[in-house]
């Protein structure tokens, strides 16, 4: 596996704090009752969409579901877009119409999300075909959960990938829950990553909160995908640290423990990645206090030109049905 | 049989499922979250600890599948029902649903039947969005071999699914996420609101006003109004999609010569269309102005609670149809309107009652 | 334009693909069996020849993920048509059709569009059975987002499979098994069809025939012999069922004062539903007699020929329809029935013409 | 792998050699144009229909799907009630409803057949949760090609299978196309089998057109899914003769070589199981001889029954909608 520069992993850590710490304002800010839409957050879970959409050029293309915030802010997306789509304002990035389970921005690549489980599967391997036919070297990154590889849909899609050989990087975020559902009471005890190898694709399988892995992983599957050598597969073990859907901790409702959550904790992508370039002299707490500092600032005046904006006209909302 | 006592609706679908389970072992439910903390908005509180996890049964992410499996299952004396949390998601098992389940008693000559529940969720609100907010009865009762409910009150939410599991045919449950929340009379114990008729919600005289689902409560909401301004509304709940029987809702046009219907799901090719086509055919001289349908836009749910307004039917738009029709005059009309608004206060546009506070 | 070309339905759909796959390199078509030797009853016949397999693309067995794969390479620039040798086999789709397609460029604020066609054919005949011979257009038509046509003649067949491929929207495109033999003028080049209204398939002032696609034929066969015994009917092809467009069947009405729709699917929230409250709404005077709806059978196809009679609409049914509205007199009504039994003479009840002889 | 004693074989090849007869009379008569359905003929493929239901109790069950006259007399169907079926008779095996790609016969074990291709996957998982629940010894055998696999439907199934650990057989007959669209125009270039070991399924992949092979390898799954050790999957290599659909030969119309089709002849699995028998001195000329005349007794009475039961009566048509 590729070693990767730990200079290459301090320009990510900004990525990766960035991430958190905008989802860490939408959790605080939720109770408010401005966010009027359901929110995925991916806190714990950020150095998968990071690791990935480092190793992706910018124009390559990524596609996701439910749990898009991450993948869309690590791919480039337009962070006040974003946060004005959650607040329903006619600035957000579909303009009010998707909520934040339809996060989008082609300006970077970022093609679609979408939240019935596995849609936007196909979405990506369409893109993909047609970036075959037009012999264009782009690569599609398509984000999945463990439990979106239940679907029929990714096994059709995966299939007809593997059949054309197209440029398709699926990325399974493995964090061992679909809602509060464990992997073990829906899918058999072998190898989630051997779905993608039935259907005669190579595979990855790293720690997804090691972003160093997980980037040296990324980079050979692309190289792979971008080869013409067909799709390939990534499997990264994470652990989602909030609720399914909402700001809160929920580890006392009762379909985990406690003590599995802390022992996510020490593991905690942002914290370990801090701690390594601490280590290689590439983060001092001046460093951090003032990426923390500026991203701060970022962040609120995303919130604040969100809630500047205007609600979208009531009378635009049986405008642009059809093209 | 006189009962005060009064249950939510969320209550009284639970309340079905543990009498339906303790009579008949052969009922399980099955369904993506079914046995976690959150019990499918707490419908099935409590059931799993209760019948094992067996019985209440967790599934992967597979709907075409998991509805294959629960009519194969059905086959030697199960009697399954499967849950989605939103009607969106069955989409991906029209096929199980509309090819087999719907044909099966049919197709095989009557050799097997085909006893399953399908519980469907209607989301609205707190920004769902396209895919999560649609109301798609019209697509399971254009199909025969389906039987379809949608239950309106509590009494009929906890009848209804009685009766569903207890029905040898599929049977779709429709159940709207806006009325869990409601409180109403229900019977204790055991059951059966027939899968036959409309439910008179409301008697009155002037003007027949079909109704389904959430809707039955905008339509109530304008009939209490109404009758303040000398218009007694008649509200159907129409509550029995298929096999629908128009003959209460021609009864009624019969008395008041009018009919205005309302529903949740989108208008063309809807469940008004083939109410007021019903009556045309059957009771055309009854009418004595042109019949009125509402329904949700013709556009796909928006996120954003700026582009609500307009979009789904209300107490005030049935009011304005009525008013249309030449049932009120103007000054009853702009009171109406008035005593709805102050009615509504100031809850958002996007929630029911002020507890609803999201995320689904 | 006068045109003397006369083309089967067949060949215009064949015509109408060569046209815009040589007009525009983005087209492409894709499904099981579109390159085959069959050629999906030779409508493809010679297109991978001369097209190509990557334009005329085979397909593994995967209805929902080849429909996602469609809208996605769609938004690159393609213009992709699927086929579906059976609208059945769609079910099997409708998460993406309904959930993604119908709402692309809404849900994304119009940023994107969704050029894309799906093709299904009806199956009819030959004990094709439950699950092979479905008319599914009402599913379609009810979801806002989508296109649903349903060509009835050749020419059409042509114009509208190009007007389709040519729309950015969604476009369901319909096509009834029993039309691909029929003959009619097909003008030469490229031309389209709006998908906006219906056609007058035949003028008359007594009575209104609103029928889709391959009841148009016994909506003519009819028609003209109704002429012969003094009724004059004015045949609507409704072609275009979303969006749909009344007014020409208002006009009509208007005219006629009496209402027939004949569609290929179930009657029960059908085609017919909207047509009648469409009409019932907007031109309620204007009805001299209750609206009559006619419809396949409300039950699902049964295989053996011993079972069909009664469950397709035929030209003999609406000529009942409309003795019933009043409009013949039992022996015109007589003579009417007589003359259409021996026009179909000793041709089995399972094929549209002699030629047709299975197995599909 | 099991060795088959021989005269486990010879009671074999009158099963063998009665689907073939029947299938022969099918093409033959299917031209007078009064069998008025679709039919999809196993000639060629008997093997596997025999082989896998051989090794299957009288009380365990099977389902398939639009090519399912093998499977329903392999595992015992009615011969009279199919063929009175086809001819859309009121004695039909569903009354005439159904037609030749819904075959049934419950008193046998053949739940069911559904033309929709996957439709039958689940119907038979749905089985073997029942018999599961009620805790019944009894197996499921679900037959698919090789194209019925590439829908989703397969794939979620499988995997509720696995994870339930549920009593059922997948037995895949892989004769390499789909109507005329060949394997290697829809799948990517690996072992089928894959698919099933990626869902934790044991594999067995054998010679379909090799009776005493497919026997074996299906008692040893049998005994596998049958122990509770989960679902198992049987892939077996074999080759249709005729058309797809109908019943004619179809080598000259383009999707597949004559030549192909020679290549396939003399491992036709009727006359491979013949030779070995005869070889082992297990059947005669006389026996071959006595038995086919045996048969095509029995094949004439089951037309001669269908062409003279009545058609359904049209007025019970509506019947039977609900139950
Ligand atoms: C087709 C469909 N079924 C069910 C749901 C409800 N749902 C939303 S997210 C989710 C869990 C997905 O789990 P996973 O793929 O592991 O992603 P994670 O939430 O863990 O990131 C479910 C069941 C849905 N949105 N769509
Ligand atoms: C869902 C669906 N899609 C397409 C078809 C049309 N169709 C019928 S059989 C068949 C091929 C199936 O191939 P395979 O599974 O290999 O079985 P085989 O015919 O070779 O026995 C197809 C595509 C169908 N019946 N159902
Ligand atoms: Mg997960
Ligand atoms: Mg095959």
């Amino acid at each position: 596996m590729t070693e990767i520069a730990s200079n290459d992993l301090r320009a990510l850590f900004r990525d990766v704090l960035r991430i958190r710490m905008v989802e860490e304002a939408i959790a605080e800010r939720y109770a408010e009752q401005e966010m009027r839409c359901p929110v995925h957050l991916s806190i714990g879970q950020e150095a998968a969409a990071v690791g990935v959409c480092a190793a992706l050029d910018k124009d390559d293309l990524v596609v996701s579901g439910h749990r898009s915030h991450a993948h869309y802010l690590a791919k480039g997306g337009d962070l006040k877009k974003m946060i004005a789509e959650l607040y329903g304002r006619a600035t957000g990035c579909t303009g009010g119409r998707g909520g934040s389970m339809h996060l989008v921005d082609p300006a970077c690549g970022f093609q679609c999300a979408l939240p019935i489980v596995g849609g936007s599967i196909p979405i990506g391997v369409g893109l993909a075909l047609a970036l075959k036919q037009a012999q264009r070297p782009q690569v599609v990154g398509i984000f999945v959960g463990d439990a979106t590889i239940e679907e029929g849909v990714f096994h059709e899609s995966a299939n007809f990938a593997a059949v054309h050989r197209l440029p398709v990087v699926f990325v399974c975020e493995n964090n061992l829950y679909s809602v509060y559902t464990h992997l073990s009471d829906r899918q058999p005890d072998r190898p989630l990553a051997d779905l993608a190898r039935g259907h005669g694709m190579p595979v990855w399988r790293g720690d997804g909160n090691d972003l160093g892995q997980v980037l040296a992983q990324s980079r050979e599957a692309v190289a792979h995908a971008r080869a013409g050598q067909g799709p390939v597969f990534l499997e990264f073990t994470t652990y989602r640290w909030r609720e399914h859907c909402g700001p809160n901790y929920d580890n006392h409702i009762g379909y985990r423990t406690e003590e599995e959550f802390q022992s996510w904790v020490p593991k905690d992508p942002m914290a370990q990645l801090a701690a390594k370039l601490r280590a290689a002299g590439q983060l001092t707490a001046a460093d951090e206090e003032r990426l923390r500092g500026e991203l701060a600032a970022e962040i609120a005046a995303a919130f604040a030109f969100a809630k500047a904006s205007p609600y979208p006209d009531a009378a635009t909302a049986g405008d642009k049905i059809y093209a | 049989m006189p009962e005060a006592r009064e249950l939510t609706f969320t209550a009284a679908i639970r309340e079905a499922f543990d009498i339906a389970m303790s009579d008949d072992d052969g009922v399980f439910v099955m369904g993506e979250g079914v046995a976690d903390p959150k019990a499918v908005f707490n419908t099935l509180a409590g059931l799993p600890e209760k019948f094992g996890k067996h019985r209440v049964m967790e599934t992967p992410l597979a709907e075409n599948a998991m509805t294959g499996v629960a009519l194969g299952a059905a086959q030697l004396g199960r009697r399954p029902v499967l849950v989605h949390q939103r009607v969106d998601f069955a989409l991906l098992s029209l096929d199980q649903i509309i090819n087999n389940a719907a044909k099966w008693h049919y197709m095989y000559g009557g050799i097997y039947k085909a006893p399953i529940v399908i519980r469907l969720i209607i989301g609205r609100g707190w920004g769902q969005g396209a895919q999560h907010a649609q109301s798609l009865e019209s697509v399971f009762a254009h199909i025969p071999g389906l039987k379809v409910v949608m239950p309106a009150c509590p009494q009929d939410a906890k009848g209804l699914m009685l009766a569903a599991i207890t029905d040898d045919n599929p049977v779709i449950y429709l159940e709207h996420r806006w009325l869990h929340g409601t409180r109403g009379p229900v019977p204790e114990g055991r059951y059966l609101t027939p899968i036959e008729q409309p439910r008179i919600a409301r008697a009155g005289g002037k003007v027949t006003i079909a109704a389904t689902s959430y809707m039955v409560v905008e339509a109530l909401k304008a009939a209490e109004i109404l009758d303040i301004f000398g218009c007694q509304a008649e509200v159907l709940d129409l509550r029995v999609l298929r096999p629908l029987d128009p003959a209460m809702v021609i009864q009624s046009v019969r008395k008041t010569g009018h009919l205005i219907t309302v529903d949740t799901g989108w208008g063309k090719y809807g469940i008004g269309a083939e109410v007021v086509a019903a009556v045309a055919e059957q009771a055309f001289s009854a009418l004595a102005k042109p019949p009125a349908r509402l329904a949700t836009a013709d556009y796909p749910s928006p996120s954003s609670m700026g582009l609500i307004p307009g979009y789904y039917p209300t107490a005030e738009a049935i009011i304005g149809e009525v008013f249309k029709m030449g049932l009120l005059t103007q000054d009853a009309f702009d009171g109406a309107v008035a005593a709805l608004r102050a009615q509504k206060g100031t809850l958002p546009i996007d929630v029911p009652d002020p507890k609803f506070t999201g995320p689904f």
